[in-house]
C-alpha cells in the first residue's frame, strides 16, 4: 500500500508542478501569440482590403462581443492618427466548409475591399473565385444598403458559382453587422 | 488574480490525471504482481551480456532465467569465467561442478600455398556465399575456405585472419561461446578444452589417396600413428585418425610416424 | 583538475560523442527538420534549451525522485519545458514554429533529452550535467546546421532563403525531399567515420 | 481533410495513404530511432511491428478521447504533449504487467519492445496528428492503425535488406547505420511511386 501512495504523491507532485508553472507560462505568452498568429494569417488580407494607412491594425485589434458566445476581432485603419476604416471576417458556407471573408469598410459603410482568408474549397474549381480580382472587386463601392446578391447586383465567376455564393454571403453578413460595430468600435 | 485563476484547470486536469494514472498502475502493479526471483537480475549482471546464444538460450537473460530455476548448470555460460561462476554459484548457494574453460580451434591447416584451388573466387567475401558457388574453390571438401565469416562474426574478438588465409585464435581472448562453429559453413573452429595437449588439425573424411592428392598438410587416414600408438589411444574414424586425450601420454611416437605433420602436440598457452 | 573536467564533458558533445553522428539518437528532427539552414538551426537550438533545462532540474532532483518511477518523473520534468518552448516560439518566432510544427512537441519522445537524463543528469551534479546538456545540445544544434547548409544550397539553391547560386543553377531537388534527406545523412555519416578512423 | 460523413472509400483511401503515401517512418520520418536500431535482424524486426501496431492501434483512439473530453473541454489544449505522453507510459507500462503476468511466452516475445515503444515518436506523432487533422473517432482508429502498419511494412523490408549486408562488401566506413540511412533513402524513393494514389 505504501508503494502505491508514494507512486500517486510523486507523479502527482510533478504533474501539478509542471502544470502550475505552464499555465504561468501560457499566461505571459497568451497575447503575443494571438497576434503573431493574426499576423501571419490576417495581416496580408488587411493589405490587400485598404488603400492606404499607417499604423499596425493587428497591433490595435478590438474585440467585440457580439453575444454571449460571439467575439469578433475588429481592424481599424488609421490615417495620421484618425479612424479611416475598420476590417473584420464575415463567414459563409462553401463546398468544402466555411468561408472566411476579410471586409474591409470606410466609416460610411462602404465597402474598400474584400480579401477571403480561408477555405475549403476545390483547388482549380472553387478557387478561381477565391483568386479571381475582377470577381472580388466588384464589392468594392457596394456597402450598407446593397442588396449583394450572386444575380443581382454581384455577376458569380463562371464554373466557381457554389463558391461565389458563399463569398457574397459572407461579406453580406459582414455589412449587416456593420452599423452595430462601428459604434463600438467608436465609442 | 486573475493569474492564478487559469492555473486553477491546469493544475486540477493534469494532477486529477496522474493521480488516476498513478493509482492504476499501482493497483495494477499489484493484480498483476509476478514474483521475480531477485536472484535472476543478480546473475544476470555476471553473465557475458552478449546475448551471444552459445549456452543455448534465447539471450542472457533467458540462461540467467534458466540457472536459477536449475535447469541450466551455475558455469552454462561459457563467455565468461570460473570467477563468475563462483559468484554466481555464492548467489545460488550450490558450488561449481569443475568445467574446464573450452576454447575454438581452428581444425584445419591448408593455407593458401598448401591446399590445391579448383578455381579463383572472386565472389563477396563469405565463405557461406562462396559455398554456393560450386561448393567453395578448395579442391578439399573439408577445408577452410579462409574468408573470414568466423572472424567477422566472433562476438568477443577472439579471431584473426592470418596471412596464410587461415583464422587465428586468441586464446585469451576466446570465451568458447561457440559462434565461429555455428556460423561455419563446414563446421571447422571446434571448442576443445583449453588444456588440450594433442589433436589432428585436420577435418578431412577423404581417402588417403585423395588427401594425397589436393593437400600437402592434410590427415591421410593413412594409419601410421594408431600402428605407432604404444597405448592404443589413436583410432581411425572415416579416414581421419582420432586421438583419445584420456589415454594419450605424450609419448611423441605418433607425431615421427605422421607424414603431414597433420598430428600434433599443442605448445602449452 | 574540476576545471578540465568540466571542459571534458562540454567539448565531448562537440565531436566525440556529437549527436546524430556517434550517437545515433533523435534521428527524426534531423531528417525532417533540416531542409533549411533557418528550421536546422531554430530545430536544434530549441533542442539545447530543453536538454539544458531538464537535465539541471533533474540533477537538482536526482536526490528526491524514487527509482521506480524515474522515468515517468523523467518525461514529465522534459515535457513541461518542451511546452514552454512551443508557447514561446509560438509567441515570437511563429514563422519558425509553422515550419517545424508538429517536431517541436516531438522533442519530449526524442531520445536526447531522455537518455542523458537517465545516463548522466541523474547521476552527476547540476554543474556537469549543466555542461554535458549545453555540449550536447551545441553539437546537435552543429549537426543540423551542416546537414542544412548541404540541402539548403543544393537542393534550393538558396542560403537562409537568400538566392546565392549563379543564375543558371539548376537546383538538385532530390535533396529536399525525405529520401534525399536519408541519403545525405548516410553519405555525411561515412564521412565522418573516415576522418574519425583517420585520428586514431 | 473535414469530411463530415465517412464512407468506406474514404476509409480504404485512409489506409492507403497512412501505409504507402505517406508513410510515416519514409515520408514523415517518424519513429526513426527504432527503425535503424531493430532492423537489422529480422525477428526482432517482426516483434517490434506487432508491438507498435497493437499500442498505436489502442493509444490512438485513447488520447483522442483525452484530448476531445479532457483537454478541451477545460480549455487547456496547450497541455496536450504532457498529457498524451503520460498516457501512452503508463499505458504501456501496464500492458506491460498485464502480458507477463497472463501470457509470459508472449511477454518473451514482445515484452522486450514495449519500453522501447513508449519513446518512439512515431506513436506520439500518430496521435498528433489524429488531432490536427480533424478526425471523428472511426477514421481515428483506422488512421492509428494505418500508421502502425507501415511503420511495420517499412521496417520489415528493412530488415530484410539488411540481413544481405553481411554478403556485401561496404567499405568500412560505410558499414552499419551509414549504409542503413542510404537504404533507407532509397526505399523511400521507391515509396514515391505511390504518391498521387492517395491525398
Amino acid at each position: 500500500m505504501r508503494e502505491i501512495v508514494k507512486l500517486i504523491v510523486v507523479l502527482t507532485a510533478f504533474c501539478v508542478g509542471s502544470a502550475f508553472s505552464l499555465a504561468f507560462v501560457k499566461e505571459a505568452t497568451k497575447e503575443r501569440i494571438e497576434y503573431q498568429k493574426l499576423k501571419v494569417l490576417v495581416a496580408p488580407a488587411v493589405k490587400a482590403v485598404f488603400p492606404s494607412y499607417d499604423n499596425d491594425p493587428i497591433l490595435e485589434r478590438v474585440k467585440v462581443k457580439l453575444s454571449e458566445k460571439e467575439v469578433i476581432n475588429v481592424f481599424p485603419a488609421k490615417k495620421a492618427g484618425s479612424l479611416i476604416g475598420i476590417a473584420y471576417e464575415g463567414i459563409g458556407s462553401g463546398h468544402g466548409g466555411a468561408v472566411e471573408v476579410l471586409v474591409g469598410m470606410d466609416l460610411n459603410g462602404k465597402i474598400l475591399g474584400i480579401k477571403v482568408v480561408k477555405h475549403g474549397e476545390t483547388p482549380g474549381i472553387g478557387t478561381k473565385a477565391v483568386e479571381s480580382q475582377e470577381f472580388l472587386n466588384q464589392f468594392k463601392g457596394k456597402g450598407v444598403g446593397s442588396k449583394l446578391t450572386v444575380g443581382g447586383d454581384i455577376e458569380a465567376v463562371s464554373g466557381a458559382t457554389e463558391t461565389s455564393t458563399a463569398i457574397t454571403e459572407a461579406v453580406r453578413k459582414a455589412v449587416e453587422m456593420f452599423p452595430k460595430l462601428k459604434e463600438k468600435v467608436r465609442g | 488574480m486573475e493569474v492564478l485563476k487559469a492555473t486553477i484547470y491546469p493544475v486540477l486536469v493534469m494532477g486529477g490525471l496522474a493521480a488516476i494514472y498513478a493509482l492504476g498502475l499501482g493497483i495494477a502493479a499489484r493484480i498483476f504482481y509476478v514474483y521475480v526471483d531477485p536472484r535472476i537480475g543478480e546473475v544476470e549482471e555476471l553473465l557475458g551480456g552478449a546475448n551471444c546464444g552459445g549456452c543455448g538460450y534465447a539471450g542472457c537473460s533467458d540462461c540467467a532465467a534458466a540457472i536459477v530455476e536449475g535447469k541450466a548448470p551455475v558455469n552454462a555460460c561459457v563467455a565468461v569465467g570460473p570467477d563468475k561462476w563462483e559468484a554466481i554459484a555464492k548467489i545460488l548457494g550450490v558450488s561449481v561442478e569443475a568445467g574446464e574453460r573450452q576454447v575454438a580451434m581452428i581444425m584445419c591447416r591448408g593455407a593458401k600455398d598448401k591446399a590445391k584451388r579448383k578455381f579463383q573466387y572472386m565472389g563477396i567475401e563469405d565463405c557461406r556465399a562462396a559455398i554456393l558457388a560450386g561448393g567453395g574453390d578448395k579442391e578439399c571438401q573439408y577445408g577452410c575456405l579462409g574468408l573470414g565469416t568466423c572472424v567477422k562474426n566472433c562476438p568477443f574478438g577472439a579471431l584473426t585472419m592470418g596471412e596464410d588465409g587461415l583464422p587465428k585464435v586468441d586464446k585469451d581472448k576466446c570465451t568458447g561461446c561457440g559462434t565461429c562453429t555455428r556460423v561455419c559453413p563446414r563446421g571447422i573452429p571446434k571448442l576443445v578444452p583449453v588444456s588440450l595437449k594433442i589433436a589432428v588439425i585436420c577435418s578431412s573424411h577423404d581417402t588417403p589417396p585423395v588427401v594425397k592428392k589436393i593437400c600437402e598438410v592434410g590427415c591421410q587416414g593413412c594409419g601410421l600413428c594408431k600402428k605407432a600408438c604404444p597405448e592404443k589411444a589413436i583410432t581411425i574414424v572415416n579416414s581421419l585418425s582420432v586421438v583419445d586425450p584420456s589415454k594419450c601420454t605424450l609419448c611423441g611416437k605418433c607425431f615421427e610416424k605422421c607424414p603431414t605433420g597433420a598430428i600434433q602436440q599443442l605448445l602449452p598457452a | 583538475m574540476e576545471g578540465s573536467r568540466l571542459v571534458k564533458e562540454f567539448t565531448k558533445g562537440l565531436w566525440k560523442e556529437i549527436p546524430p553522428f556517434r550517437f545515433v539518437l533523435g534521428l527524426c528532427p534531423t531528417l525532417a527538420c533540416t531542409t533549411a539552414v533557418r528550421d536546422g538551426i531554430g530545430m536544434g537550438l530549441c533542442l539545447t534549451f530543453v536538454l539544458v533545462c531538464s537535465n539541471v532540474l533533474i540533477s537538482l532532483l536526482r536526490k528526491v525522485i524514487p527509482a521506480q518511477v524515474r522515468i515517468a518523473c523523467f518525461i514529465v520534468v522534459v515535457a513541461t519545458f518542451v511546452i514552454i518552448v512551443e508557447l514561446v516560439t509560438q509567441a515570437y518566432f511563429y514563422p519558425l514554429y509553422m515550419a517545424l510544427g508538429i517536431f517541436i512537441p516531438l522533442i519530449v519522445v526524442n531520445c536526447i533529452p531522455l537518455g542523458r537524463a537517465e545516463a548522466f543528469a541523474s547521476k552527476n551534479t547540476v554543474i556537469y550535467s549543466l555542461a554535458d546538456g549545453l555540449g550536447m545540445g551545441l553539437g546537435y544544434t552543429c549537426s543540423l546546421t551542416a546537414l542544412a547548409i548541404f540541402r539548403e544550397i543544393f537542393g534550393k539553391g538558396t542560403f537562409l532563403y537568400h538566392h546565392i547560386m549563379w543564375s543558371g543553377f539548376e537546383p538538385f531537388a532530390f535533396l529536399q525531399k525525405p529520401p534525399g534527406a536519408f541519403v545525405c545523412l548516410g553519405l555525411m555519416l561515412g564521412i565522418m567515420n573516415l576522418i574519425g578512423s583517420g585520428e586514431k | 481533410m473535414g469530411h463530415e460523413v465517412w464512407t468506406f472509400s474514404d476509409y480504404i483511401m485512409l489506409v492507403v495513404s497512412g501505409v504507402l503515401v505517406n508513410n510515416i517512418l519514409l515520408i514523415r520520418f517518424l519513429g526513426n530511432c527504432p527503425f535503424l536500431g531493430v532492423s537489422k535482424k529480422m525477428d526482432t524486426a517482426v516483434g517490434m511491428t506487432f508491438g507498435v501496431i497493437f499500442v498505436l492501434t489502442c493509444t490512438g483512439p485513447i488520447t483522442w478521447f483525452v484530448e476531445h473530453y479532457l483537454l478541451e473541454r477545460f480549455d487547456i489544449v496547450y497541455l496536450e504533449t504532457l498529457a498524451f505522453i503520460l498516457t501512452i507510459a503508463v499505458f504501456v507500462q501496464l500492458v506491460e504487467m498485464v502480458i507477463k503476468k497472463v501470457s509470459p511466452g508472449l511477454y518473451r516475445g514482445l515484452g522486450i519492445y514495449l519500453p522501447l515503444i513508449t519513446t518512439n515518436c512515431c506513436i506520439l506523432g500518430t496521435c498528433f496528428y489524429n488531432i490536427r487533422f480533424k478526425f471523428g473517432f472511426m477514421p481515428t482508429v483506422v488512421f492509428s492503425f494505418a500508421s502502425a502498419l507501415g511503420f511495420g511494412l517499412a521496417l520489415i523490408i528493412m530488415a530484410g535488406i539488411r540481413e544481405r549486408f553481411h554478403y556485401a562488401r561496404i567499405p568500412k566506413c560505410f558499414q552499419d547505420t551509414s549504409i542503413g540511412l542510404i537504404t533507407a533513402g532509397l526505399i523511400g524513393l521507391s515509396f514515391f511511386v505511390f504518391a498521387g494514389l492517395a491525398k
